[in-house]
């Protein structure tokens, strides 16, 4: 007997429930775009969402490790000092040049993925536990950028870089078309490639994995050292942006890319999540923050509804109410009718 | 000094249970289909089946842990259903559970006292009073030589599974559960002498256990579970042993014949040696593995077999000895480098070392040979699809599993699944621990299957196993482990349960 | 009573000496201080020591709270929030005189019990992942403290202000006393059935279920507790700045699980304790002065403080795997 | 980039390990030195870095290189860390502390103490409400109504506005503002359609400007504090072709946009004005005045003047110092969020560039003595004094005049 496995199980790779998350967030994302036409008239429309787009693009990229290093059921709380790092490397010694963009982007890649390999060691050979590891890390790397810089970073805007969200193409800043690649690229390593799909094993069942004979340690290691990685890109692209670089500038992306994994759909305790989830969690929560910003309110309250809206995504996009969901639209495949022979052998 | 502790309560307190058609399903996995039986006062009642039988999933239901679907439990002769763990103890239920509910980093004592401490000056817990009661509480139960001061942590297997047990008693129970007592303990006899003394005092025991004959030692009924149903209830002096296991698995056991028709493979090449091989709870074992060959090792609880099978599977280290596979040395201090060197091991606990429950079927089978399948670097799914059904095809598993999350299929698909991944990973030498554990017939059926047909392609096979009557079934040869070691080898006609529990007991040669 | 003397025992007793993170962290300040006393004259004198209680005072308690949060496994974030909302009320809403002062007091511990009430809620009952929604609640929390008081500033009263940072009879520090009572505080807690199932539910939540605990009211218990050690906290930093300032908790939160850890509180829960992370807590606002009065140049401080994080785990695990015997 | 930083750093990591070993002490610093304490909440921008920057060259500038030991100590933002050091610096045996103070309130107690003690407290930017601590700074002297004014005054009185502010909860934020909105209240034609809060940062202020301009592209002119720089950034990024009114700080990023023709006919006008780092400069002269000197000052609260540079105001500087009137570097000298105002020709000609960018003194350069007088500024409650009374009319204008009427 050998009958081609199920294809279409296959292609829903048992993801059900993040896909539908995912979706639920770009809906709630467009539905929040089109209902703030009601707050503002210069809301819902393409330039509103150009500017969400581009100012999600360091949240989207930073989630991306991020999101590695929480489906293995680790935190990394060092990104805010590796993205400071990465663009105060930037502004210091690429600057202005374009042939020291070609070396010098990847050499500080290399660098930061560098320091986020040192979380991996302490995590994985020296058993510290991820969240002390990570917010020890990132308080000594800021302290190594102070002292490297002197507490004032010198160098020159990069055009190059500043054109990713300066330059457009048929009126799309390029920049966003970076973070269409980088989603498509981050989620082709998560389902596509032997390392995704060995990481989200690691995630699920440490235990397991390394009975299976996974590298575990090595996987481990590997995903603080990408989360370094593209925290530094982070960098790299906020530097473009703001066209300088100080020691601060990491600072406002700490909480949100845990937020915005968190909200796209990731357990905390690793092994479930998509990276398109957490794209997703970082468009809603930039939009969010976009409208509430127009609405004129008190700080104070702006503060509390953004923790409430994170609460009641929390409370929301629980799996049980996509199961009950799920149930509502296709009645589930009946593993086992009452009464039929426990395994009875597929005919 | 606290009061002093009574085990037994009065015998007007004792109760008799009723089990009426007791139904329970767990989402799809249908767990119990419809179980009756009765307990009598002071009756110690034995509750026989396999592994996943449904036998876990009623000690649930009468200790308040679960609620059933359908069906009435009824406790001297009032309405039974607890809602809580706590409200089953305090109706006179009382459990001591298989994986032992034991909190490893307090103390004895304290566990022994929880939920409630007992409590000395200003209200609080003392751990004089504590430990005064724990001692006179384990010196009752002729049990103290466990210190109430230690830490779980530190006790070994059998003496965990005492203090769970003492705990049990110590509330005073009118119905006492005892699920699997001695899985972990070297002497049973420890338990027999305090079942003994509850069942005269009154107190009724429910004794679950598929050893038949610790289960003909103390009861005179037992009621049989197969497939979430009861099958009966028998009179245990009137019962042969054949009769009770083909209510347990509905058929008869294996005619000792068949063993004798596999030939011995001693002239075959040799595929796995080990030469004094040694470690935790390992104690120089040497042995020789041929191909095509199904080597079953017999052993009480805690003999090192754990440890040995993990050793091979890379997953504990190897202090001393060699390990040679087809002729080579190998070296290897990781399940991944075990796998490269050509042995394969399935765990024993499926849930926490086997297999992915987030992950589908064919991803979870697919694992070893992710790195073959790429394409450009990324999973070429067609080939994909075409080796696991491959695989799929070789353990039966039906084409409608692999798509599914691994989480939906029940224990029997889910350990076919991980057979399939050991087999596509192209291990020539396989070792298996317990890889029937919690399955139902129609899968072991199946395994025994595979197994055999993995040697006759010349694969070899090291297998464990807790049922006697499987290893006498399946094996070439079976060898007897004792304290860490080898303590005798039964083949052929010799190859029998009485043979090997001589052994395995240490009564060996 | 003679229980024979089993091996276990004399295991356990080793286990308990050195797997104990309190002793080690205890040590790791001896150490400090023994450096910070040889650098600065006037290290034992009346004031310093004063100061070092006062400084120390508000992280140790937010440190015990959340200690308590970390030994059941989860992670409170509120903390920041909390402390910002309690000194803002602080700052605010109480008067002058002793009579005001305790008001204060209980105004403070009913805002922080509310929190933590939220936050055990959502944690022990609709089981949403603790750093989570305590994330969520962090946030809510803080905005709160905004409203509150948009700007650093109205005035604690003199009363508390002076008092609490003073030295009792001259002698004692009352930030002395305070942390003391907390400490007995928890020692009475811990022999209660509560304090006990705490430990239980960190280790084995299955395990300490079929134990009969009722292991969401414990888990629901210890949020609230550590809602008012939170409130504590910012009711000792309004003593300590004798004002208000909306952003006050913010530099709390990552300090605090720095001190718990260092404390020698396991995040896999169920090992560790309130005095630990008291005691980390202290050794880190020891370590500001041990890092000043050794010259290091200020750039590098931050360094200093990550690497002394790091170290304290590895000496406290390591110690931890020596005492049980098991290798690495 | 500076590898001998990097190595030095090493070192220094190296000798205080040994110290926290307890193995070797570093020689303790000449006894007849004065001891002078430099506190800093952050380090991390550059207006940070730049003030402390030109306190250390001060300090190393003849003949104060010799008489005082300058030490450096960042705290954080968090008030019992700088508390913290307070005390040390004090038991230290500190003559002065010169600091950057991260609370008007919270270092009340901490610096009473160190009065007691004989110790100078001089604060420079920020300000304590302690009576017996000196407060440098240029907060009372109308940033937020002047440049408010001046925005109104671009605007013809009418118009949608962004005010992009500083850091929330934070008491100099609340000056600036509380002044802005003391003038555009008076007019029924302006409107604030967003207000948000930029962290006195470039980037962040850039991304929550280009969030409020989503949300309001009509906007007509932008109030802005420190960030300034990014607020032109994001209406750049806009792609539109017509530029609106900022009033902002003083980077020079901003000031060299007011002078690009090309902005200017887009319509970008504005005025450039707010928190010079120089002021901790002045602050430390008067202190090292009044410790070797023995200089009296009859107020506890300077005011530092506050630097006003319209459009047509820009000059470019050719050397490295502000001369004949120049007060901006050309592009490529130093980055766009250099905050310009660093030197200040009476009273601090010691500086120049390279005082403000690496803190060494002006090659050749000695101290002179600073004027008699000092600005007293007015008491306002909160910001330099705890039980007073402002008077009247605190927000009263001083830099502009209003050109219309409301």
């Amino acid at each position: 007997m050998s009958p081609p496995a199920d294809t279409r199980g296959l292609r829903r790779a048992g993801l059900g429930s993040d896909v539908w998350n995912a979706i639920a967030l770009f809906g709630l994302t467009a539905l929040l775009i089109i209902a703030s036409r009601w707050i503002s008239s210069g809301f819902g429309g393409w330039e509103q969402t150009k500017a969400i787009l581009v100012l999600s693009s360091f949240v989207v990229v930073v989630a991306f490790g991020q999101q590695l290093v929480i489906l293995t059921g680790g935190l990394d709380l060092s990104i805010a000092s590796v993205m400071t790092i990465g663009g105060v490397l930037t502004f210091n010694f690429v600057g202005a040049s374009p042939t020291a963009l070609i070396w010098g982007v990847p050499l500080i890649l290399l660098v930061t993925a560098a320091i986020g390999g040192l979380n991996g060691i302490g995590v994985v050979w020296l058993r510290v536990p991820p969240f002390i590891m990570t917010l020890a890390m990132g308080i000594i790397v800021y302290g190594a950028t102070l002292g490297i810089t002197g507490g004032t970073p010198r160098g020159q805007a990069s055009p190059a870089l500043s054109a990713l969200f300066t330059a457009s193409v048929l009126d799309v800043p390029l920049v966003i078309y970076f973070m269409l690649a980088i989603t498509i690229c981050g989620s082709v390593v998560q389902l596509g490639t032997g390392f995704g799909r060995r990481l989200y094993a690691v995630g699920t069942n440490p235990a397991a994995a390394y009975i299976a004979g996974l590298p575990v340690r090595w996987l481990t290691f590997l995903t603080y050292a990408i989360s370094g990685a593209s925290a530094g890109l982070a960098g790299i692209l906020m530097f473009g942006y703001a066209g300088g670089a100080t020691l601060t500038m990491g600072q406002a992306y700490q909480l949100p890319s845990i937020a915005a994994v968190v909200v796209g759909g990731t357990s905390i305790l690793g092994g479930s999540g998509l990276y398109i989830g957490a794209v997703g969690g970082a468009l809603l929560l930039t939009t969010f923050s976009t409208v509430i910003s127009s609405l004129g309110i008190a700080e104070g309250w702006r503060t509390v509804i953004y923790g409430l809206v994170i609460l009641l995504a929390l409370l929301v996009l629980r799996e049980e109410l996509y199961l009950w969901a799920g149930q509502l639209v296709a009645r589930p495949v009946p593993l086992r009718q009452p009464g039929e022979p426990a395994a009875k052998p597929d005919a | 000094m606290s009061a002093a502790v009574t085990l037994t309560p009065p015998p007007e307190a004792a109760l008799s249970l009723d089990i009426d058609a007791v139904t329970k399903s767990y989402g799809p996995t249908i767990a119990l289909r419809g179980v009756s039986f009765d307990l009598r006062r002071g009756e110690v009642h034995a509750l026989l089946g396999e592994n996943g039988a449904g036998k876990s999933t009623l000690v649930k239901i009468l200790s308040g842990i679960v609620k059933p679907d359908n069906g009435s439990v009824r406790l001297g002769g009032q309405r039974f259903a607890p809602h809580s763990l706590m409200a089953a103890r305090a109706a006179g239920v009382s459990t001591a559970f298989q994986e032992l509910s034991l909190l490893p980093n307090l103390t004895v004592a304290t566990n022994l006292t929880l939920p409630k401490q007992r409590k000395g000056l200003l209200g609080l817990a003392s751990r004089r009073l504590n430990e005064a009661y724990a001692a006179q509480l384990l010196a009752e139960c002729d049990a103290a030589d466990i210190s109430p001061g230690a830490l779980v942590s530190d006790l070994s297997l059998a003496e965990k599974q005492r203090v769970e047990i003492v705990r049990a008693v110590s509330h005073r129970p009118r119905l006492l559960i005892l699920d699997e007592p001695t899985a972990a303990l070297a002497e049973p006899e420890w338990l027999f002498r305090i079942v003994e003394r509850l069942a005269a005092s009154g107190t009724g025991v429910l004794y679950i256990s598929h050893r038949l004959a610790e289960v003909r030692r103390l009861c005179r009924r037992g009621t049989v579970l197969r497939n979430g149903e009861s099958i009966g209830t028998v009179d245990l002096a009137n019962a042969r042993d054949g009769d009770i296991f083909r209510m347990m698995v509905g058929r008869g056991a294996e005619e000792p014949a068949d063993a004798t028709a596999t030939p011995v493979r001693r002239d075959a090449p040799l595929a796995v040696t080990l030469r004094d091989l040694r470690g935790p709870g390992v104690d120089g074992i040497s042995l020789n593995l041929h191909r095509g060959e199904i080597v079953g090792v017999a052993a009480l609880e805690g003999q090192g077999q754990r440890e040995l099978f993990r050793m091979l599977g890379g997953a504990a280290p190897i202090l001393s000895g060699d390990v040679a596979v087809e002729g080579k040395p190998v070296q290897f201090a990781s399940p991944l480098q075990a796998l490269r060197a050509g042995i394969g091991f399935v765990p024993e606990e499926r849930k926490i070392e086997g297999i992915f429950l987030g992950l589908t079927t064919a991803s979870n089978i697919s694992l070893p040979i992710l790195g073959r399948l790429l394409r450009f670097g990324l999973i070429d799914r067609t080939r994909e699809r075409a080796e696991v059904g491959r695989a799929a095809a070789l353990v039966d598993l039906a084409a409608r599993y692999v798509g599914m999350r691994i989480s939906a299929l029940s224990g029997g698909n889910q350990q076919k699944a991980l057979i399939a991944r050991v087999l596509l990973s192209g291990a020539r030498n396989l070792v298996l621990f317990d890889p029937t554990r919690g399955v139902d017939v129609g899968t072991k059926e199946v395994i025994y299957g595979v197994i055999r047909d993995f040697t006759a392609k010349g694969g070899s096979v090291l297998l464990y196993s807790t049922e006697l009557s499987e290893l006498v079934h399946l094996s070439d040869r079976c060898l007897a482990l004792y304290r860490g070691r080898i303590v005798g080898e039964a083949a052929g006609a010799a190859l029998t349960e009485e043979r090997l529990v001589s052994l395995a007991t240490g009564h060996g040669e | 009573m003679n229980a024979p003397v089993s091996n276990a025992v004399t295991r356990s007793l080793l286990r308990r000496l050195l797997g104990n993170g309190t002793l080690i962290v205890a040590f790791i300040y001896a150490l400090l201080f023994t450096i910070f006393a040889s650098r600065q004259s006037d290290a034992l004198s009346q004031t310093s020591i004063t100061d070092l209680f006062n400084n120390a005072a508000p992280l140790a308690l937010a440190a015990a709270g959340g200690s308590l949060v970390v030994l059941t496994r989860g992670f409170d974030l509120s903390v920041a929030g909390v402390v910002a909302l309690s000194n803002v009320l602080m700052a605010t809403q109480v008067g002058e005189g002793p009579q005001q002062a305790l008001l204060g007091l209980a105004v403070v511990c009913t805002a922080g019990l509310l929190v933590g009430a939220v936050n055990g809620i959502l944690v022990a009952y609709i089981r949403l992942q603790s750093i989570a929604s305590t994330l969520a609640t962090m946030i809510v929390t803080s905005g709160l403290a905004l409203l509150v008081l948009d700007a650093p500033g109205g005035t604690v009263p003199d009363f508390v202000a002076d008092t609490l940072t003073d030295s009792a009879a001259g002698i004692v520090p009352v930030a002395a006393l305070i942390l003391l009572a907390v400490v007995l505080i928890w020692l009475l807690l811990r022999r209660t059935d509560w304090g006990v199932a705490l430990y239980a539910v960190g280790a084995d939540e299955t395990a300490a279920g079929l134990a009969g605990i009722r292991t969401r009211r414990v888990k629901f218990f210890a949020y609230c507790l550590a809602g008012v050690f939170y409130a504590l906290s910012g009711y000792m930093l309004s003593a300590l700045t004798a004002t208000g300032n909306p952003n006050a908790g913010n530099s709390y939160l990552l300090l605090t699980f720095a001190a718990i850890a260092i404390g020698g509180t396991s995040f896999s829960g169920g090992r560790g304790g309130v005095v630990g992370a008291m005691l980390g807590a202290a050794t880190l606002t020891l370590l500001q002065k041990v890092l000043f009065s050794a010259g290091v140049s200020s750039f590098y401080t931050g360094i200093f403080q990550g690497v002394v994080m790091i170290l304290a785990v590895l000496v406290a695990a390591t110690s931890d795997r020596f005492a049980s015997g098991r290798r690495a | 980039m500076n590898w001998n930083t990097i190595r030095s750093g090493l070192v220094n990591t190296a000798v205080a390990a040994g110290l926290l070993a307890g193995v070797a002490g570093a020689a303790n610093a000449d006894d007849k030195k004065l001891k002078i304490y430099l506190s800093l909440s952050y380090s991390g921008n550059s207006w940070q870095s730049e003030a402390a920057n030109i306190v250390k060259a001060l300090a190393a500038t003849p003949p104060y290189d010799k008489a005082i030991e300058l030490k450096e100590v960042i705290s954080g933002t968090d008030v019992q860390a700088q508390i913290s050091a307070y005390e040390s610096m004090i038991s230290d045996g500190a003559a002065g502390i010169i600091s950057f103070p991260v609370s008007p309130t919270g270092l009340n107690r901490a610096i009473r103490k160190g009065c007691d003690k004989g110790t100078l407290f001089f604060m420079y930017d920020g300000t304590v409400t302690e009576p017996c601590a000196y407060n440098v700074s240029y907060i009372t002297a109308g940033f937020g109504e002047n440049t408010a004014q001046a925005l109104v005054n671009v605007l013809g009185g009418k118009g949608n506005i962004f005010l992009s502010r500083g850091v929330p909860g934070n008491s100099v934020d609340k000056r600036h503002t509380d002044g802005a909105m003391a003038i555009f209240k008076k007019y029924p034609g302006i409107k604030v359609i967003a207000e948000y809060y930029g962290m006195w940062s470039d980037q962040t202020t850039q991304s929550e400007t280009a969030k409020a301009l989503a949300a309001h592209p009509d906007v007509d002119g932008i109030w802005a504090q420190a960030g300034e720089d990014g607020a032109i950034k994001a209406l750049l990024a806009t792609g539109s072709k017509k530029l609106v009114p900022v009033v902002g700080e003083n980077s020079n990023g901003f000031r060299l946009a007011l002078a690009n023709p090309a902005y200017q006919a887009a319509g970008f006008k504005g005025v450039s004005s707010g928190s010079p780092p120089a002021t901790a400069g002045y602050a430390f002269k008067l202190m090292m005045e009044m410790l070797t000197k023995g200089r009296k000052l009859t107020t506890h609260n300077i005011e530092y003047p506050l630097p006003w540079v319209p459009a047509e105001g820009v000059k470019l500087c050719p050397g490295d110092r502000f001369e004949n009137g120049c007060n901006t570097f050309p592009a490529g000298k130093v980055p766009d969020s250099f905050v310009t105002e660093v030197f200040e020709a009476n009273l601090l000609p010691e500086l120049s560039l390279v005082t403000a960018l690496d803190g060494k003194p002006t090659p050749g350069m000695t101290i002179q003595p600073l004027p008699g007088e000092v600005t007293a500024a007015p008491d306002t409650p909160g910001i330099n004094c705890q039980k007073c009374n402002g008077n009247g009319d605190i927000y009263a204008l001083t830099k502009i005049k209003a050109t219309v009427q409301p």
